[in-house]
């Protein structure tokens, strides 16, 4: 009962002030890499983020004041790749997703590092989490107060994470 | 005769100890701890008023941030009006409702146990979730989008929406039995025009429960299925509306706080009558004034949304409706001020607190008539201006008179007077808090403070008038202490009351104090609209008419006619079972479970369909059910 | 003596309520005069009743009578009539009430506007959009309003996401501004002066900190005020705002704010092109002040907890540059 | 002093159960009846409320589909016949045609709910697209609850009018859910009209 009540408060928290802007993860894309720098798994912040209702929130909000849906649409995909879908070229897991914000990707996905804060990122890659239902049900928002562009996020189904470059083994969408 | 009290006593009883304490149907047990639950969320939403007036006292103060302030005022809102107010009159109803009209028990005695158990847990439910940071948020109106998903994510609004759930479910249960207590189960001879006034005051706050709450019902469930599945009742960009919720709140909203307001009506006319030592005043009129009062209240509720740009011609209309529903009240308090001064009227602690009523519900009365004009509306909507009105109608209009109520009745329910010079402490205590916490928010709200703001800026003047506000609030909780303390003390040690301590007219004095289990031995007959002061002839009361015939050895009650009160059967009353608290447990998991998961409904649906099925099944255990062999 | 010294606070408060600049008891306009008429006939008409039903109640409990009366004597011919008569007193009063707020109410919603200004309330701040015929002359600011003395002006009020409510007691009644509607408030300002405006509608979290600045001020000073607000950023020109300058196009800010005239476009927040020239920060959270603005960019959290500025990580001389640059923003 | 009590009467010979709004059964069915049918009554506003929100109604898609829910309906009200005859019976409190009466109610009760899932399953918007469809999905829902609890309850009087000893009082219960069924069948009538025939007149 206690970690239920633990996971509750830690839910429903409103944190304003960001953790300092510490290094930021190098998240391993596969599992052939140079070296072993690279760290495994999520980290503690990103569990965090990932967890907290309000952070997801603010998420689906910078994710239209920043244009995201510009090339991702409402996470369906356009010109940049879809985010509700198993396909994930540089990781589906939320440190890979804030390493692809936050240092950008090759084929037109710039890099935000000094645009938008740290904690925007953050923010953002859990709302893109959610997209693809990898968030807790009683954390995300159902629907947006605007036209309706996703299923409501709490019906989404869960999507697998795997990493690696699976569009290739893929005819491109006519 | 004593062999029939034996019989009585064991048909009636409880078993013993706590197995007694969770079966009971007994419609007085179950009303006391109803009182005594309602007491406990007052006291606690009362802190929680302390810890906000501490943080208004000064300007940009830092005791608490915004987000526990909102939830704070969000739960201060919520706890008085669904687990404080509602409740605590409707218990005080199931307790005294079947005294009065002269009955054994209140008319559906395991749904009344059901309703109470429901109504706990749903209060437990929403404190610990406040505890656990999942308060809600969005203040007790809850306007939407501010608690749809998008701008009040995680479940904080969810569990506040399934606390209504809980909490309606509870009041809509008590309100259909009162109504049946009332319809079907009165002394004969006890027609229409002899009901006391208290008992119409129930009826139709009664009909008025039946009436408002499937509005808020409505209104919550779109909320919750727009929270959960995504419905778009009130997103306004998709054919949505965030005003249907302001219209459904409100049309629940308005009649709500006369739910409130009218059993207080008919506390006052019960103590001002006892007290005054003469029969009310123009006893028609002021029925027709109860009625009157429960068919306006539906008809005034956009008077709170005057600010939202709705046609004006609209407005002027519930401008004239809302100054209407003042024409019954002003009636009421000529009727009582003329019985006083007919009367000889002797002023004991319940008379103060109806003292307190006048001076406290008449200004807040006529503040509300200010508040029904629209330009003057548009001013002191949502300011503190408004705060004092409604605490001044609310505690002024209800917690006066049931305080007053408490110490009329508290001999008849424990069996122990109350002390009455801690009472007249209390009283003045409470009196002189109250006008030193809540006169000076007019002139706040006049000065351009809104409501619901966790803190101002110096300069704007307002330091003054919240400094004189906390200090009066600290007053009150002083004699809230003192009421609690004298509570404590009487029902420990306190004088052992007669059965009839202040000479007053109903049927409800005509037990023992404590009434048996079973109220009468033998079921009473009225003659006249005063049972024990005069009979039909009018020459003082004394013996009793009462009728044989109603079986003994089983739970078994007398009906009467709706209008003219002729019996018309016996009818055999259900005996005390565990399983309405296994379907309030039950429903509890079915609702908690809709919170995080919407097939909670469907699979909750099991257990709670069983539960419900046992507790209508016939045991064998069952004596009472059993018809004449 | 000692009874008045204990009724000063008292008078401290009265007094103080007349003459606050958010305060409905001191009117500045035709609107906000109209309702302060109806407040007064109320406030005097109230009274009296109050005290008449309290005189009627202590009489009733002075008056000692010798024999209660029982049952059957509770029709009293003398007190029916004082009855009726009290209820027909009381229904000809409500009727005189209800008139004469359909008659305000009527005023309040009359008037040809001259002047057009459309408010969007966003979650904590104002964005004020002064409109024209021509476009060339409409231009976006935030958190104030500039009124002319003697003109109607209409303003048109719309929300970004929640419920708020516009309302400056000095100039005219509330108006709340809800999504997915246009509501309006005309203002015709009778006296100069600065006055403000608060959020009426409790909309989250800062829904304390959510100010307007309004200034009524004669025909001249508005127009010189409109022309100024409707050129472009004035350019830096020390060393150190250019390269706040440079800074603010790169970093964060950018992404959120908007100054006319440089590459900054971000929408989120308010438009900045002309903060210096503003009394208040924040929608009056701050007044407008070079080292309240320097403690406001290294934490916005801390006066405004909860808002939705993020503190962007500078170093001191990068934020004091920042600062500089702003504060050429006339 | 203590009261004396005066006999003025005896109602021994009254029975112990009787029909219609002298007993306390009856006013528990209509108080809950007062309840739901004011809930239908503001559910049915707030869909004419919604309606005045938009130029073209229904919005972005077509009235929904006449056949099923019209079957439904035909079939509800058809279901009427047993349950005035059953009403009859159990005043008139004949053991066997109450039983067999219970049994057919709770059989028709289950076909008709039948219907109703299919007639769910052609209804041709989403409830999370548009306030229209949340409103239609929620006039339909409320209603299903209702039928779903009354025909449980049916279901139950059947047992127990098969295995139990049938007491005055327990005919009086299964005259209250006769009227209970009434309550059902003609506030889906007014839904009907509302949800089928609005969108085709308005």
């Amino acid at each position: 009962m206690a970690a239920l009540a633990m996971s509750a408060c830690e839910r429903e928290r409103r944190a304003f002030h960001s953790a300092p802007e510490g290094t930021h993860p190098r998240p391993a894309l596969t599992d052939f890499q140079p070296g072993s720098a690279m760290t495994q798994g999520v980290s503690d912040t990103g569990l965090a983020y990932e967890r907290n209702a309000y952070h997801i929130n603010q998420g689906s909000r910078w994710y239209r004041a920043f244009n995201c849906n510009g090339c991702h649409g409402n996470g369906g995909g356009s010109i940049g790749p879809a985010l509700m879908d198993d396909q994930w070229r540089y990781g589906g897991n939320i440190d890979q997703i804030h390493a692809s914000i936050v240092d950008g990707r090759p084929n037109g996905m710039p890099a935000w590092r000094g645009k938008i804060t740290d904690m925007q990122a953050w923010q953002l890659s859990a709302y893109v989490r959610a997209l693809s239902g990898n968030v807790s049900k009683a954390a995300a928002p159902s629907r947006r107060d605007a036209i309706t562009s996703t299923p409501p996020l709490t019906q989404l189904p869960r999507q697998s994470t795997d990493a690696g470059d699976a569009s290739a083994q893929q005819p491109p969408p006519q | 005769m004593s062999a029939r009290v034996d019989l009585l006593e064991r048909s009636w009883a409880d078993r013993p100890g706590f197995i007694g304490w969770v079966t009971t149907v007994d419609h007085k047990r179950v009303a006391r701890r109803y009182i005594a639950t309602a007491l406990v969320f007052f006291v606690l939403a009362g802190v929680l008023a302390l810890v906000m007036r501490t943080q208004l006292g000064m300007s940009e103060n830092r005791l608490i941030g915004p987000d526990q302030y909102n939830q704070m005022f969000s739960m201060h809102g919520s706890a008085m009006m669904f687990l404080f107010a509602v409740p605590i009159m409707e218990a005080v109803a199931v307790y005294v409702v079947p005294l009065m009209v002269g009955t054994r028990n209140i008319s559906f005695p395991r749904l009344n146990a059901f309703s109470y158990w429901i109504y706990l847990f749903g209060g437990v439910m929403i404190f610990i979730a406040f505890v656990l940071d999942i308060g809600p948020e969005a203040g007790w109106t809850g306007y939407v989008p501010l608690s749809s998903s998008d701008f009040s994510p995680g479940k904080r609004t969810d569990f506040w929406a399934q606390m209504i759930t809980f909490t309606e479910v509870a009041a809509l249960c008590v309100a259909v039995e009162i109504v049946a207590t009332v319809m079907t189960m009165r002394a004969p001879g006890m027609t229409l025009s002899r009901i006391p006034l208290f008992v119409w005051s129930m009826l139709v706050t009664s009909f008025m429960v039946i009436f408002a709450m499937p509005a808020v019902m409505l209104a919550s469930s779109f909320l919750i299925t727009d929270r959960l599945v995504g419905t778009q009742f009130y997103n306004a960009a998709e054919g949505g509306d965030p005003l249907l919720w302001q219209h459904l709140f409100w049309f629940f909203g308005h009649p709500e706080v006369y739910i409130i307001f009218m059993p207080a009506l008919g506390m006052i006319s019960s103590i001002v009558e006892t007290f005054s030592r003469r029969p009310i005043f123009a006893y028609t009129p002021m029925v027709m004034a109860l009625v009157a009062t429960g068919f306006l209240a539906f008809g005034l509720w956009v008077h709170h949304m005057f600010a939202t740009g709705l046609p004006p011609m609209g407005n002027s209309f519930y401008t004239a409706a809302s100054m209407m529903i003042a024409v019954p009240s002003g009636l009421q308090i000529f009727c009582w001020i003329a019985t006083i001064a007919t009367g000889r009227p002797r002023f004991a602690v319940p008379m103060l607190f109806v003292m307190g009523f006048f001076a406290l519900f008449v200004l807040g009365g006529l503040t509300g008539v200010m508040l029904a004009s629209v330009p003057l509306d548009l001013q002191v909507h949502d300011t503190y201006f408004v705060v004092a009105h409604f605490h001044y109608v609310l505690i002024g209009g209800a917690v006066f008179p049931l305080m007053g109520a408490l110490y009329f009745w508290f001999p008849k329910m424990t069996g122990r007077m109350l002390g009455e010079t801690l009472g007249r402490w209390q009283f003045w205590l409470f009196f002189i808090g109250f006008n030193v916490t809540f006169f000076p928010m007019h002139l706040l709200g006049l000065m351009g403070m809104p409501r619901r703001v966790y803190t101002y800026q110096a300069g704007l003047g307002w330091d003054l008038p919240n400094l004189v506000a906390t200090l009066g609030s600290y007053l009150m909780a002083i004699s809230v202490l003192v009421l609690v303390f004298n509570l404590w003390r009487s029902v420990r040690r306190g004088e052992p009351a007669p059965d009839d301590p202040w000479g007053a007219p109903d049927l409800l004095w005509a037990t023992t104090s404590p009434p048996p289990s079973y109220n009468f031995e033998r079921m009473p007959v009225v003659t006249g609209r005063h049972p024990l002061w005069v009979n039909a002839d009018g020459d003082p009361r004394i013996d009793l008419p009462v009728l044989d015939g109603v079986r003994d050895d089983r739970r078994e009650v007398l009906l009467s006619t709706p209008v003219d009160a002729i019996p018309v059967c016996r009818w055999a009353l259900p005996d005390p079972s565990i399983w309405p608290l296994w379907s309030a447990l039950a429903l509890t998991v079915l609702f908690v479970w809709s919170i995080f998961d919407q097939w909670g409904v469907v699979w909750g649906a099991i257990p709670a369909a069983i539960t419900f099925t046992i507790w209508f099944w016939p045991k064998r255990s069952d004596v009472s059910l059993r018809s004449d062999e | 003596m000692k009874p008045m010294r204990a009724l000063l606070p008292v008078f401290a408060m009265l007094l103080a309520a007349c003459g606050g600049v958010q305060s409905s008891l001191a009117p500045a306009a035709d609107q906000s005069k109209a309702i302060d008429h109806v407040w007064q006939v109320m406030v005097w008409a109230c009274s009296t009743i109050y005290l008449f039903t309290l005189g009627a109640l202590a009489w009733a409990i002075w008056r000692r009578r010798a024999i209660a009366t029982r049952e059957g004597v509770s029709r009293d011919p003398m007190l029916s009539r004082a009855l009726f008569a009290w209820v027909v007193l009381v229904v000809g009063l409500l009727t005189w009430f209800v008139a004469i707020s359909f008659l305000a109410d009527r005023r309040l919603h009359g008037g040809t506007p001259d002047l057009e200004v459309r408010i969007t309330a966003k979650q904590w701040w104002w964005q004020v959009e002064y409109l024209s015929p021509e476009p060339a002359r409409q231009f976006i600011t935030a958190n104030e309003l500039r009124l002319p003395r003697d003109r109607t002006a209409r303003i048109e009020l719309r929300s970004g996401d929640v419920i708020h409510s516009f309302w400056v007691p000095s100039l005219s009644g509330k108006e709340d501004l809800i999504p997915g509607y246009t509501n309006a408030v005309f203002i015709t300002p009778r006296r100069d002066g600065s006055f403000r405006g608060q959020c009426a509608e409790f909309c989250g979290l800062q829904h304390a900190h959510m100010a307007l600045d309004v200034q009524v001020t004669d025909e001249a000073t508005f127009r010189s005020w409109v022309s100024q607000q409707l050129r472009p950023a004035s350019s830096p020109v020390t060393a150190s705002a250019l390269r706040g300058a440079e800074l603010f196009n790169t970093t964060a800010c950018a992404s959120c704010h908007t100054v006319r005239g440089t590459p900054a476009g971000g929408r989120v927040g308010p438009d900045l092109t002309h903060l210096a020239s503003r009394r208040t920060l924040a929608a009056g959270a701050l007044p407008m002040r070079r080292d309240d603005l320097s403690k406001w960019l290294d934490d916005p959290q801390h006066p405004k907890p909860g808002n939705l500025m993020p503190a962007v990580p500078l170093s001191p001389d990068d934020s004091n540059a920042i600062v500089d640059y702003l504060m050429g923003l006339k | 002093m203590k009261r004396q009590m005066q006999s003025v009467g005896d109602v021994a010979g009254l029975d112990d159960h009787a029909f219609g709004s002298g007993t306390i059964s009856w006013w528990g069915v209509t108080g809950f009846m007062l309840i739901e049918g004011m809930a239908f009554v503001l559910a049915i506003g707030t869909y004419y409320y919604l309606l005045h929100n938009e130029v073209q109604w229904p919005p972005s898609s077509d009235p929904p589909p006449l056949f099923w829910g019209t079957v439904f309906t035909v079939a509800l009200v058809a279901t009427e016949v047993p349950n005035f005859w059953i009403a009859r019976m159990a005043k008139a409190q004949r053991l066997q045609p109450v039983r067999w009466g219970l049994t057919l109610m709770t059989v028709l009760g289950v076909g008709v709910l039948v219907l109703r899932a299919v007639e769910m399953d052609a209804m041709n918007v989403r409830w999370d697209r548009t306030a229209y469809g949340s409103i239609v999905w929620t006039l339909i829902a409320l209603h299903t609850f209702h039928a779903i609890t009354d025909v449980f309850d049916s279901g139950v009087l059947t047992v127990l009018s098969w295995t139990k000893r049938m007491s005055g009082r327990k005919f009086s219960d299964v005259s209250d859910n006769a009227m209970y069924w009434h309550f059902i069948v003609w506030s889906w009538v007014g839904l009907y009209v509302v949800i089928y025939w609005t969108p085709r007149w308005l």
